[in-house]
């Protein structure tokens, strides 16, 4: 096995070794040993994933990214459905390999620091290691079932993280908001994938006597073993839209073509599919209806924000869309829903944004929008552009975070913006670090200028975005496209108002507070700086590969398009005003926030206290919140109320347990009230069932 | 000369009345002094009485006597596992004899002669011989039941046994001559092909409440608790086992070789004692504190399970009813050893509460009468859960579906006592040392639990063919 | 029937002499009670203990040993019935008959010889 | 002839039978079973069973009627409290009696129809005792046997239960009695005057 193969073991199964040996040997090691351990590993997890990105990017773009599947043991095997325990090694799961590990090691540097204080650093760094390596499970997964264990490990690790401070009610509330939101989510996931494995089933025609797939049909979908859940065979069945067969169906019809009946009326299997599969996605990417527990999750350390709620687990159901791309590509229904739902998000969060006083959710709604950003992009068939984005987008957010945990540790622990100000000269590196992720995140570049990429990372993916949404013919297209400029405006808006908020303006911090305010130690700061270079240039170093002239060679085969689907190309078409949107969006408001917070600095203070509707509407996050604790969390203690007092009570306990265990005192005390040592009682007992059983034989039943 | 064959197929009875005969001599002449001796010698006979009984079982059904005396394998395969496992209660005996004051030697000879009747009663073929067996059984098992004359709840439960028995002999009686009246005879063969009438029924239903009181099934089981409770804990160990699988199996034998054709008029009545006496059994049971009560309890309701078998008839029943009593006397013999071996300061102790901290006392004791619980309690994989199994298999083949859904009920609800012995003995902080354990009932009690447990788990499969075998006779 | 007839005939003495006894017996009583002379008085008729009323019940509790020496008699009686019908079968020349009640006898010899060992036959 | 003397002594069997339970004093309750006894032996002799009759008389009357008496002077209860419990288990007693009799009623209409058998008390034999002994000494011998078996144990039984010795009581030894020789018994010594043994 070549290099390759090991690099691939030593990604995916460090930071497990990591976590495994950290979070059972912690007494042993000992904080530090558990931190050295646990951050050696995933560093050279991060090594092996830089060794096999780098090669793919710069390399060896001529003969395309070599594809295979490196099998470890075989996990289930069930008739149709098979899953292994392998690492699927195509450009897609490398991209995520690398962003998840290089992100991840600097997050577990940062944290060194950052948690230093904190008695239970073993353990945390154990929930990191354990994330790490749930995370990478999840991208190197080569089917549904791996990728669903994958799935569930990071929702455990981020419940585990934000409810890290276990101490603290609101993280504990947090950390079960999270994880019942996307419970919410991953049970779509799982429909999703049980409709898969109901619908892909080999046609009786093509089956051996024995039951197994015939070699033809395998041949047909360019696998070696039939597996209803394995990438591989759903997306070769899809390519070749070979004959499938559901359970319990008379014909075989072409997988593009299978129908159900759901919900009155026939909808095709793949729509289906596609549509369960996002609500999980939904879930897991936060976004709108579900977005709800991503901002609380803020509860947990700011280390772990940067990493899960911004850089990696969050973008995993980018990733999952962008993985089935096959399937997407066949759906129009489903599709749209992604780019609805991805574009009301992207605005919609802005908004939020807006309102927002506490620093680090800020930055989670600005999270939630960028999410929205890419998921529209899925949507509308430019998966390259959503990468892209993803990528890019994991710098400098881990950036923003990471800067924002070194303001909130300078402050001990202040999160409040509005307690904060004027720190420019206290940390002139942070402040430095935040406007670099700023920029980064606004979309700073020189647009309209063929050939020389100049512009910071954000820059080319979310225009590349944009510029997509405009050329896309989608019918919701038009849609994406205004909400994404609009988004632009507002994430420049409060971006900036974030920035003048915090570093600019006469201090509103406490005297003692502001007087000790001060940079970050070193531990800290590299990597604040790492993710600043990649901020600056991972979007125009990578820019190529991704979405220009190489992507086709560069994502070889990983993601999947139609014939009719050229909107990757179509967007170098669009007018020039288009190109300039974005930067006029985020002048404009870069400009508003200066004004409201520079100029006219209190006015944004002024109209927050105000209360105006507006501002209460959106610093309230639109009543979501209220909304659902009204509708399910109301109502789910109700049903339950229900289920546990009169169904589980009165009626199981009632009749099962209790009431047997009631009867039988009861009887057992009659019994032994029958027991009275008299002997006549006894020869009457006798006697008198005697005759009875006489007079039942005789009377009762008759003569026989 | 047919009186040679006739022996032949009497050996075991022959052997071990004229063995009772030359003990009692022995015994008349040498004095008390001999009475351990005779205890050995019986248990000796007994033992191969129980060889001889067994080496029947692969003989095929002969009759004797011109047919007062019948064996099929059915009966003799039961009459083995009576004579051993009278051997057993006989040989684990010894230590409470002693200490108790019963060391007289007609004690192992009213055993004998308890076995012997049980053994006659198995193997008749005549409502005649049946009451001779049923009375030797009884008689004895009177006397036993009183034997310690001084300990007034001993003679109580003598007196209480008796003057019941009586009863019971006298419905089983009258009910004999009623089917002797109406059939014409008394031999089984002859009763069968009797034409059916009404005076044959009412026989036949005072016979099953004579035979019922013998096998304590509810509602004629209410002797049981009282004299188990007061009977020396070595004789309770004889009537729990031995003449418990008599009872059942002639019970099941007259009703399938005599009555037969009757089926539909008695199938409901047994099924409904069947019900009964799991149910009373289980429930019962519940708040019982004394163990030897609690056991009693437990035998009715386990009697209970074996009528299931009874009730499913001749076709599907008969090897259940052998396998589930086998396993259950079995498994009993062990626990009433752990009765024996519960003594404190010489003096015998009989609450559940003694049994406290058990475990940490006599972890090996803990350990048997644990899996000896579980067993009985029909537990897998112990054996007693694969004789309630059968039972229930039984049950369901001849479609008695609510009988087998009271058995699983009473199941769970007797449960409720078992997990308190075992509590008592894993739970509870220990109460004052108990006694060291006699030789006899350690190896006994080890014995039945390495029957219950591994022996006859893995031969389970043997168990049901020999059985099975049995029951085609 | 006829056969029947003529048995009971032959008890006939046994019903005479029956009654000849049923009727002595009330004779005398009647006799008694007719001819003795009576004139009750209180004092005569009350229970007299010494100058003192009755304590307790006349009646004392038997010794076991009666009840004992009862049961063994009653065996020894059962076993003497089954010696009466016996006798047609030995004088029908019944070999099996014979020896049988041999061993029946021999059974409750040993019985015998145990009670006797045992010293139930004893009135200490 | 026959008829009456049925009659008379079906009455006087149900009548003593009646008194038994309804005595006050037990004693007076096995004396009427005895006069029962009596009256039902004069029934098996109505029907030609002469040596059952006899048994009865013999057995019942003379042995166990006996045994009876001894063991209700042997124990002492207070026979009000029994009338007592007597009266209050009257009803269940009336009921199950009651009960018994509608079974037997059912049972003997049910098979009233059947013609009366022609009865021979003594099959195959002039006497009644030599028909019993036909079948107890030929096909029965086991059950003989057996019954020789079952009072041994009675035997054991009666033994086990009540024979008890007492201390200190001093038996008469006859094997002693004989062989006492004068040396056993008598000892010579002389005795020196002033000072003793």
């Amino acid at each position: 096995m070549g290099w390759q193969e090991i690099a691939a073991l030593i990604v995916v199964f460090a930071p497990g070794v990591a976590a495994a040996v950290a979070g059972l040997g912690q007494r042993v090691l000992g904080d530090r040993g558990a931190m050295a351990i646990t951050t050696g590993l995933v560093l050279a997890a991060a090594g092996a994933a830089a060794s096999l990105f780098f090669p793919l990017v710069f390399g060896t773009h001529a003969e395309g990214a070599h594809h295979e599947t490196l099998v470890l043991a075989t996990w289930i095997d069930v008739g149709p459905i098979v899953a292994d325990w392998a690492i699927r090694m195509d450009t897609l799961s490398i991209v995520m390999m690398f962003v998840v590990t290089s992100v991840s090691a600097l997050v577990h540097i940062y944290s060194i620091s950052y948690m230093e204080e904190d008695p239970h650093r073993a353990r945390f760094f154990a929930y990191l290691s354990l994330f790490t390596f749930a995370m990478l499970m999840l991208v190197t997964a080569d089917n549904f079932i791996q990728l669903f264990f994958g799935w569930e490990g990071v929702g455990l690790a981020s419940y585990l993280l934000i409810g890290f401070w276990y101490k603290k009610p609101s993280a504990n509330s947090a950390a079960i908001k999270a994880f019942v939101v996307n419970r919410v989510g991953d049970f779509g996931f799982a429909l999703g994938i049980m409709a898969l494995a109901f619908m892909l089933r080999a046609p009786d025609q093509f089956l051996n006597p024995d039951g197994s797939v015939g070699a033809d049909y395998l041949a047909l979908l360019g696998v070696d073993k039939f597996s209803s859940v394995k990438f591989d065979t759903l997306f070769g069945a899809i390519r070749a839209d070979a004959l499938v067969q559901p359970f319990g169906a008379a014909t075989a019809v072409p997988i593009q073509s299978v129908t159900f009946e759901f919900l009155g009326q026939y909808v095709y299997g793949l729509e289906i599919v596609g549509f369960l599969l996002f609500i999980g996605a939904m879930g897991k990417s936060a976004q709108f209806l579900l977005h709800t527990w991503l901002p609380d999750a803020m509860e947990g350390p700011t280390p772990v924000s940067a990493l899960i709620h911004a850089a990696t687990m969050v973008t995993a159901g980018v990733f999952l869309v962008c993985r089935c791309s096959p399937v997407y590509e066949h759906t129009v229904v489903a599709a749209d829903i992604i780019t609805v739902i991805g574009a009301v998000t992207c605005f919609f969060a802005a908004t939020i944004g807006l309102a927002q006083n506490d620093i680090k959710r800020v930055i989670a709604y600005s999270t939630c929008s960028q999410l929205g950003y890419m998921f529209f992009a899925a949507g509308l068939g430019a998966y390259e552009a959503a990468m892209f984005h993803l990528f890019t987008h994991a710098f400098f957010k881990a950036l923003l975070f990471l800067s924002a945990g070194a303001v909130i540790h300078g402050l001990h622990h202040e999160q409040d913006m509005r307690n904060m100000g004027g720190l420019r000269t206290k940390m002139p590196i942070t402040w430095g670090m935040m406007v670099i992720g700023t920029l980064a995140l606004t979309g700073v570049g020189l647009p309209a200028v063929e050939g020389l990429h100049l512009g910071f990372a954000g820059f080319f993916s979310k225009d590349a975005i944009i510029e997509t949404a405009y050329a896309s013919h989608d019918t919701f297209a038009p849609l994406a496209f205004w909400l994404s400029i609009g988004a632009a405006v507002l994430t420049s808006f409060y971006s900036w108002r974030l920035i003048l908020m915090t570093f600019h303006g006469r201090t509103r911090a406490d005297h003692h507070t502001f007087d000790h305010a001060h940079d970050a130690p070193v531990v800290m700061l590299i990597p604040l700086g790492l993710l600043a270079v990649g901020a600056v240039f991972a979007g125009g170093v990578f820019y190529d590969a991704f979405v220009e002239h190489h992507n086709e060679a560069f994502w070889a085969g990983s993601i999947y398009r139609g014939e009719d689907n050229h909107v990757l190309h179509e967007r170098h078409y669009v007018p020039l005003w288009v190109l300039l949107a974005p930067a006029a969006a985020w002048v404009s408001g870069l400009l508003a926030a200066l004004y409201f917070y520079g100029l006219r600095a209190g006015l944004g203070a002024r109209i927050a206290a105000s209360g105006g509707p507006l501002h209460s509407f959106l610093s309230r996050k639109w009543y979501f919140d209220e909304l659902y604790n009204f509708v399910f969390v109301r109502g789910a203690a109700l049903l339950g109320d229900l289920f546990w007092k009169v169904g589980d009570r009165a009626v199981i306990d009632g009749l099962g347990p209790d009431g047997l265990t009631a009867a039988a005192k009861a009887g057992a005390g009659g019994l032994s009230r029958l027991h009275t040592g008299y002997l006549f009682h006894y020869a009457l007992v006798i006697l008198l069932s005697a005759v009875a059983i006489g007079a039942f034989i005789l009377f009762g039943q008759g003569r026989g | 000369m047919t009186l040679i064959s006739d022996l032949q197929i009497a050996a075991p009875e022959i052997l071990l009345s004229g063995f009772a005969l030359v003990a009692l001599l022995v015994g008349a002449f040498a004095g008390d002094g001999s009475s351990r001796f005779l205890r050995a010698f019986s248990t000796v006979v007994l033992a191969l009485a129980s060889l001889l009984a067994f080496r029947q079982v692969a003989l095929p059904p002969e009759a004797a006597f011109g047919g007062l005396y019948q064996t099929s394998e059915f009966t003799s395969f039961a009459k083995g596992v009576v004579y051993a496992i009278g051997a057993g209660a006989l040989f684990m005996s010894g230590g409470a004899v002693r200490r108790d004051g019963m060391e007289r030697y007609e004690f192992p000879l009213l055993m004998i002669f308890a076995s012997f009747g049980a053994g006659v009663m198995l193997s008749a073929g005549d409502l005649m011989s049946l009451y001779m067996g049923v009375e030797c059984l009884s008689l004895s098992s009177y006397v036993l039941a009183a034997f310690l004359r001084d300990d007034l709840r001993s003679s109580e439960a003598g007196l209480k046994y008796f003057v019941l028995g009586a009863l019971a002999s006298g419905l089983l009686l009258y009910g004999a001559s009623l089917v002797y009246g109406f059939a014409g005879s008394t031999r089984f063969d002859q009763i069968a092909d009797a034409p059916y009438s009404i005076g044959l029924v009412f026989g036949l239903v005072l016979m099953i409440c004579g035979l019922a009181f013998k096998a304590s099934a509810a509602p004629f089981h209410i002797w049981t608790p009282d004299v188990y409770e007061g009977g020396p804990s070595p004789v309770v160990a004889f009537f729990a086992t031995a003449p418990k699988i008599a009872a059942v199996v002639v019970f099941a034998n007259v009703l399938f070789s005599a009555f037969g054709v009757m089926e539909d008029q008695w199938a409901l009545i047994v099924a409904v004692l069947a019900a009964a006496s799991m149910l009373i059994g289980a429930f019962g049971a519940l708040n019982q504190n004394n163990i030897k009560r609690l056991l009693a309890y437990s035998s009715i309701g386990n009697v209970g399970f074996a009528l299931i078998g009874v009730a499913a008839g001749e076709t599907f029943g008969t090897s259940s009813i052998l396998v589930y009593m086998t396993i259950y006397v079995v498994a009993t013999l062990g626990l009433f050893g752990g009765v024996l071996a519960m003594r404190r300061d010489g003096k015998n102790v009989e609450l559940i509460s003694d049994l406290n901290g058990l475990s940490r006392m006599k972890p090996a004791l803990a350990i048997a009468l644990t899996a000896l619980v579980f067993s009985v309690a029909g537990i897998p994989p112990l054996a007693g859960f694969f004789g309630k199994l059968m039972v229930f298999r039984a049950g369901l083949q001849a479609d008695l579906l609510w009988l087998v859904i009271v058995g699983v009920i009473s199941s769970v609800v007797s449960l409720g006592y078992y997990l308190r012995i075992i509590w008592a003995i894993w739970g509870k902080e220990p109460a004052a040392a108990l006694d060291p354990v006699d030789f006899g009932v350690g190896v006994t009690v080890v014995a039945s639990t390495v029957i219950t447990f591994p022996v006859l788990v893995i031969w389970i499969g043997g168990l049901i063919n020999a059985t099975s075998f049995a029951a085609a006779g | 029937m006829d056969s029947i007839q003529s048995q009971v005939a032959d008890y006939l003495p046994i019903a005479i002499f029956l009654v000849i006894a049923a009727a002595l017996s009330v004779g005398f009583i009647l006799a008694s009670a007719v001819f003795a002379p009576s004139n009750p008085d209180p004092e005569k008729l009350s229970a007299y203990e010494c100058g003192f009323n009755a304590f307790d019940d006349a009646r004392m509790k038997f010794d076991v040993r009666f009840y004992l020496v009862a049961i063994l008699f009653i065996i020894f009686d059962l076993e003497v019935a089954f010696l009466f019908p016996w006798i047609f079968e030995v004088a029908a020349g019944n070999q099996a008959a014979f020896w049988s009640m041999m061993a029946f006898l021999g059974v409750l010899t040993v019985g015998f010889v145990y009670e006797w060992r045992r010293g139930a036959l004893e009135w200490e | 002839m026959q008829l009456i003397a049925f009659y008379i002594l079906s009455t006087v069997v149900l009548l003593s039978a009646f008194l038994v339970i309804a005595a006050r004093n037990p004693v007076h309750s096995v004396l009427w079973l005895i006069s029962a006894f009596f009256a039902s032996s004069g029934l098996l002799v109505l029907i030609g069973a002469e040596f059952l009759a006899m048994l009865l008389v013999v057995v019942y009357v003379g042995a166990v009627a006996v045994l009876f008496l001894f063991v209700v002077m042997m124990l002492d209860v207070d026979f009000v409290e029994l009338k007592q419990g007597f009266l209050n288990y009257l009803p269940a007693g009336a009921l199950i009696a009651l009960a018994l009799l509608a079974e037997i009623g059912v049972v003997a209409a049910a098979t009233a129809a059947r013609e009366a058998s022609g009865f021979d008390p003594s099959p195959g034999a002039d006497t009644n005792a030599e028909a019993l002994s036909r079948v107890l000494y030929t096909d029965n011998l086991m059950l003989f046997q057996l019954a020789g078996l079952i009072l041994l144990v009675a035997m054991m039984g009666a033994i086990v239960l009540t024979l008890r010795k007492r201390p200190g009581v001093r038996r008469q030894n006859i094997s002693e009695q004989t062989n006492r020789r004068r040396e056993d018994a008598v000892q010579l010594k002389d005795v020196r005057p002033g000072q003793g043994i």
